[in-house]
């Protein structure tokens, strides 16, 4: 059957959603600093990534959105390297770009009259909040729970919902269509980005390298300017 | 009828294909754990909407998806095979796509939603009453081009004879063409409820995902996904036999008719 | 006039059909023609499923059909009921349910429809079919259901299309006499589609005969049948006909020969005219007689066929004798035997001058 | 015919119901950046994609699926039964579930992909095989469940005809069967065409979602949508056009039969 | 033997078939009987579309069912054609296709049973519609497109369902001489349902009558028609028949009545025996007539219909005398309008003693 590959140079990428706007940037300069590599980058759900690993994607590299997530595909014995952290991101408050129900803090969101969106508790995003609501002691009451943050985005975005909880990198990649706002409680659930060199693949090399590049300079740099932290 | 041998093969081809795959995930479930999983007040809260929400749209689409079957197949207006094709649309969009359709028009901004809360104060996103709009909007077009398709077949003799017997229109309707569609009814309405029950994205997009309200099997099942692939499969297979169990209830009634 | 009144033009694919016809309120008219004639298309066009192209319909002094103004009555309110060759039972419905249908479209309640049901299945003695569904009827039990149906619904206006053509030997004579009651009581104007001389001599007062969309001969049934003007309803009586021009001896048929006959009313030497004669007036020889009758000419036996206590038998023609095709002539068993008549056989028909009687031709044949 | 006037109110609803929301999407959509967003690579290469694995699904269900419509409705077999339920298994299993269940079945673990990789060294998940199964799966049922319906109106008197008339139960089929079916035959391929075009959740968990390879025009729309809902629109309406033109290009022709 | 033996009990809802009869090869077979006596039934489960409950079919040496040893070749593999009394021509095929499919399966070319279609489409007088539609046929044409369909598979039995039912006046004779031409031909073993006494005359060597499922009466067309044993036979050969009991002046009907006749063959008093007179032996009175005639009996006339020349009364019965019911009367015109007879009116009818025959009756009737 036909492969996922193309070339013998061809790298692919399976990386968390998120990281869409910073790894297209990278796979440019990746290309254009290692000629003859191709670099091939699917974006997902990291549980949807995950699950496509151990079912048997051949993938060289995996950069997941949460420790989690990557620890089942090193439980399933499927790296090749050890996962190392290459970014953070933090909640953010999402608004309608004029801000109408003047959302400032993070208590906001519990005011009657303000219909606010969050993640589901089993996606990454959910489970930060979750964690926040517990130790800020304020709860948030969401009129719905949705499973991936465009949902979140896309309920703010068509002005369904006055507010919701994303992380920054969604905030700024949504452009100006909606408006970030930080809160200082967030930093009780910053999220880890992993990545790790899969196994079985044919092209260690290239992953490895890829991976570095990821954790160079320019990779940060790319990363920055989305909004991650890098560590 | 004897049928040939020769078509025996690639039926059973067939036959693997829908079966093999289910029997892949059976044989990868902990089926000792499914109880459990299957009882725990998240999944019987969406079991019990799905149903509701799945019969809701399912009737919606009975009495609104007869009339336009009837009206495409049977009727002489300018521009019905535009009207035709526009049956399929909810058909080939994108069910998330369709759900941003369905805010765009009746979400806080669209001009069906301005109009009904300005009118009734009545906010459709994150209700129930959205996620059977979502279902109904998908599912439509199972009943009806199924039932134009039968309607044309069966030809318009059987109606032409009850006019001549001095039946309305309306007589006619109600006792001639409805009665011997039923068996497309029927097995329009196991498409229906059957599509109704699995919808998600329209769901998620137009709806949201609200234990208790709009939380549907497949909502829980996508969302458990994300985490628990195992309870996931349950939610899932919990689905599949409550589907199951209403066609084998409701299908043989409707369906008998003449040998 | 307060019954019905046609003239219409209809169109049904390659086929056209053009008729001009009034029917008297309480008139029973037989329709006849060959098959494909368009008698089952004037039918529908009566009962509003077909629309004219053009034309105009009216029954009982309304319009139901008036192209010119755009006017088409619906169906079910024509009051024209109609019973097509098909009995097209509703599957769906049981036979009791089948007939009750008209009764209860009129207004009647479940109790009295069923009971006019019950009514019009034993009319046809086909009460004990009640519960049965279409598919468990044999032929003619669909036939007898369908009639019943049709009759229940009491229309103002019948369009019986070949009401008995499924029915054994012993119903179709009852269900001709009690349709002749149902018809003569009621005064019900009908329109009767068939291929049986009975039933249009049993129950119509007036007999049409189409001939390719048109209307190509009518009169009182009587009449029509006893002094055929087309050969199709010479057939159909049981008579011979032969078309022609009207000569000082009789008529001259197409190829010019000389048929010698009894002028019954005043026509001009080359009218277009028909001789008819009987069966029974034709003697048949297999040698070319020489005696009084002045016609006799040359044919072929095409086939034998029992006619009561007689043979009769069917002669094709010799080359060049085109108008001989199709002739009757009713011989003895005797007779056959002892000329040795078989399909094929050369024989030579005459007929006396005297049982010749020559019509005018209609204008259309 | 003449329609009941009462019919037209309940088919007004139906169509309003789904066409409105359409109309609401075009409406938002900023149309002239639409040619932009459509010509861009990626799109081009999952239309096509997407043509060439939806068309041959919908072969793969026309050559498996009418001879099993064909068994379920005329054969006489123990358990034809249950059989007929199994075949809307994929119907009311969610498509990730769906996706799943393949996954488990032809995956690396699963025993189907543990036999297809030992015998023929073949493996199925994540490449444009697995994209035409995943859609074979979830759009089968749309066309094997009308049939059958057809099939059982239509009744077995031209094939009792045609037997009684020499013909072998292979003829049959070909000659009398199949081509008396093919108005359904059409509307089936319609449909089943429509849900291919549209299928997600199992293309994704099955075939992953690898530009040029399995990424189908859901499945870009899909990712889109992460980033930039516009063009996520522009290509959904991509899709309905496209399916819109096969329709009315591939209807009318299958369609037409006896008045 | 080569020809038909055919055993069998088939049920059908709560109608059960079961007859046993043996047709020799070559022969043709006129399957007469009441509306649902079975007769269609009968040519399904000879076809091999109903499965009869237990029985043998064997033709022509091979068995084609045989319940015991659960044989049951299917329908295609019989060599027997059945043309049903629905013409059912396949709608998405011409009518050139549709009379071409016998022929194409037997393993003709396209060519070559497009040729054989045309054949027979001329035969049925319909090459002109070869290129239509089943919806583009009257009914005629439709049920010539059939017979021409069901010759053309060149069945070794064949199987037809009132084949001449719908078919006008010219067609019929002209078909009937053609399918006997065929039948007689290729000496073809044929069963063939009607209710036309002429069909049985015209192509049946033998005649069998169904009733209720049974086989009541059978035997050479012309003697069974001459010398009915059931009253379903005499209705169709157009003769009264009464039933009862031998006794020495004639017969007793179950009522007691006694009627005077000659017996025409060996008859043990008690035995069950039929009496048969035509209705031209029986004259009607308005007053009781005392006169030579020995059975005199009270009616009421029932119905009036032409027969040739003179009026066919029917009567029915007065009470007690149930067996009175549709007897038939010949009397003149003249004699209806000097007598005044008309629906209702009480008539005494009276037969000699040496007009009517006593048969022995069949064993059920
Ligand atoms: N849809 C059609 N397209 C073309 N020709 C048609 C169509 N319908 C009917 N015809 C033709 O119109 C003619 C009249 O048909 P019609 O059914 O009225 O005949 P009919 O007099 O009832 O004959 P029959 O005695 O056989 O029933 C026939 O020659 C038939 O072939
Ligand atoms: N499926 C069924 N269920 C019950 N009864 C049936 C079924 N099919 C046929 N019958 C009955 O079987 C009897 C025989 O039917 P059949 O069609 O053989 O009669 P027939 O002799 O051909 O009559 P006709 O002259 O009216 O065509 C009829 O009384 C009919 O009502
Ligand atoms: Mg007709
Ligand atoms: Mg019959």
């Amino acid at each position: 059957g036909s492969s996922p590959r193309q070339g013998a140079d061809t790298v692919t990428v399976l990386a968390a959603a998120s990281l869409t706007a910073a790894f297209d940037d990278m796979k440019t300069q990746f290309e254009k600093s290692h000629p003859g590599v191709t670099v091939k980058i699917t974006y997902d759900g990291s549980a949807v990534l995950a699950q496509q690993i151990i079912n048997g994607a051949s993938a060289d590299v995996f950069a997941s959105a949460d420790q989690a997530t990557m620890s089942k595909v090193v439980a399933a014995g499927l790296t090749d390297s050890v996962p190392q952290v290459f970014a953070r991101n933090r909640l953010e408050i999402v608004v309608w770009p004029t801000n109408p129900k003047n959302v400032v803090r993070l208590a906001d969101l519990a005011r009657p009259g303000v219909v606010v969106v969050t993640c589901a508790e089993s996606v990454p995003c959910g489970a930060a909040i979750k964690k926040i609501e517990q130790s800020s002691r304020i709860a948030v009451h969401p009129v719905s729970q949705e499973t991936a943050v465009t949902g979140v985005l896309s309920k703010v975005e068509t002005g369904e919902a006055d507010a919701g909880v994303v992380y920054v990198t969604d905030v700024n990649s949504a452009g100006g269509r909606v408006l970030g706002i930080p809160f200082p409680e967030a930093d009780m659930a910053v999220n880890d980005y992993p990545i790790a060199v899969l196994k079985n693949t044919r092209r260690s090399t290239a992953a490895a390298q890829f991976v570095d590049f990821v954790q160079g300079v320019f990779g940060r740099q790319a990363l920055d300017r989305v909004g991650f932290q890098t560590p | 009828m004897r049928l040939p041998a020769l078509l025996f093969v690639p039926a059973a081809v067939a036959v693997a294909l829908l079966v093999l795959p289910v029997v892949g995930l059976l044989s990868r479930t902990d089926l000792r754990r499914l109880p459990e999983l299957v009882s725990s007040p998240a999944a019987v809260d969406a079991l019990w909407l799905s149903v509701r929400t799945s019969a809701t749209a399912t009737g919606l689409c009975l009495v609104v998806g007869v009339p336009l079957a009837v009206v495409l197949a049977r009727g002489r207006l300018p521009g019905l095979r535009l009207l035709r094709a526009t049956v399929l649309l909810p058909l080939v969009l994108p069910p998330v796509v369709g759900g941003l359709a369905l805010l765009y028009l009746l979400g806080r901004n669209g001009f069906g939603g301005r109009l009904l809360e300005a009118a009734l104060g009545i906010r459709l996103p994150f209700t129930t009453v959205a996620v059977v709009l979502a279902q109904t909007f998908v599912a439509m077009p199972f009943l009806v081009i199924g039932l134009e398709g039968a309607l044309r077949t069966a030809g318009a003799r059987y109606e032409a004879v009850a006019a001549t017997l001095g039946a309305r229109p309306f007589v006619v309707f109600r006792r001639v063409t409805v009665p011997l569609l039923l068996p497309s009814i029927g097995s329009g309405l196991v498409l229906t409820f059957a599509r109704a029950l699995g919808e998600f994205g329209a769901t998620i997009t137009f709806a949201g995902n609200f234990p208790g309200t709009t939380q549907t099997l497949p909502l829980l099942a996508y969302q458990l996904a994300q985490s628990d692939v195992d309870s996931s499969v349950a939610v899932s297979l919990l689905l599949v036999a409550l589907a199951l169990l209403v066609i084998t209830l409701v299908r043989p009634r409707v369906i008998e008719g003449s040998p | 006039m307060t019954g019905l009144a046609v003239d219409v033009v209809a169109r049904r694919g390659g086929f056209a059909l053009d008729v001009r016809m009034e029917v008297a309120s309480g008139e029973v008219v037989a329709v006849l023609g060959r098959n494909g004639a368009g008698k089952s298309t004037l039918l529908s066009v009566l009962a509003g499923l077909v629309r004219p192209e053009t034309g105009h319909i009216a029954l009982a002094g309304r319009v139901l059909t008036d192209t010119g103004r755009r006017v088409h009555v619906p169906p079910h309110r024509r009051g024209v009921g109609l019973l097509a060759q098909d009995p097209l039972l509703f599957p769906h419905l049981s036979v009791l349910a089948n007939v009750a249908f008209g009764p209860s479209c009129l207004g009647a309640s479940r109790r009295q429809s069923e009971d006019a049901a019950r009514h019009w299945l034993s009319e046809v003695d086909a009460v004990g079919l009640a519960g049965r569904r279409r598919w468990q009827l044999s032929g003619g039990q669909a036939q007898r259901v369908a009639l019943a149906r049709a009759l229940a619904a009491e229309p103002d206006l019948l369009l019986l299309d070949e009401p008995f053509a499924a029915l054994d030997v012993d119903a179709a004579p009852a269900l001709r006499a009690m349709t002749r009651r149902v018809l003569r009581g009621a005064s019900r104007t009908a329109l009767l589609v068939t291929h049986d001389p009975l039933d249009a001599l049993v129950l119509a007062d007036r007999v049409i005969v189409l001939s390719e969309g048109r209307l190509v001969e009518q009169g009182p049934t009587r009449s029509v049948l006893a002094r055929p003007r087309t050969r199709f309803s010479a057939g159909v009586a049981g008579l011979n006909l032969i078309a022609g021009t009207a000569g000082p001896h009789g008529l001259a048929t197409p190829d010019g020969t000389r048929l010698a006959g009894l002028r019954q009313e005043p026509v001009t030497d080359g009218d277009p005219v028909v001789g008819v004669f009987a069966p029974s007036a034709v003697a048949v020889h297999v040698r070319r007689p020489h005696g009084s009758p002045r016609n006799v000419f040359p044919a072929l036996v095409a086939g034998l066929e029992p006619h009561g206590d007689v043979i009769r038998l069917r002669v094709a023609a010799t080359p060049g004798l085109d108008w001989v095709e199709g002739l009757a002539a009713d011989v003895t068993p005797a007779a056959v035997a002892d000329l040795a008549l078989e399909p094929g056989t050369m024989v030579w028909l005459a007929v006396k001058a005297t049982e010749v009687a020559v019509h005018p031709a209609p204008s259309r044949a």
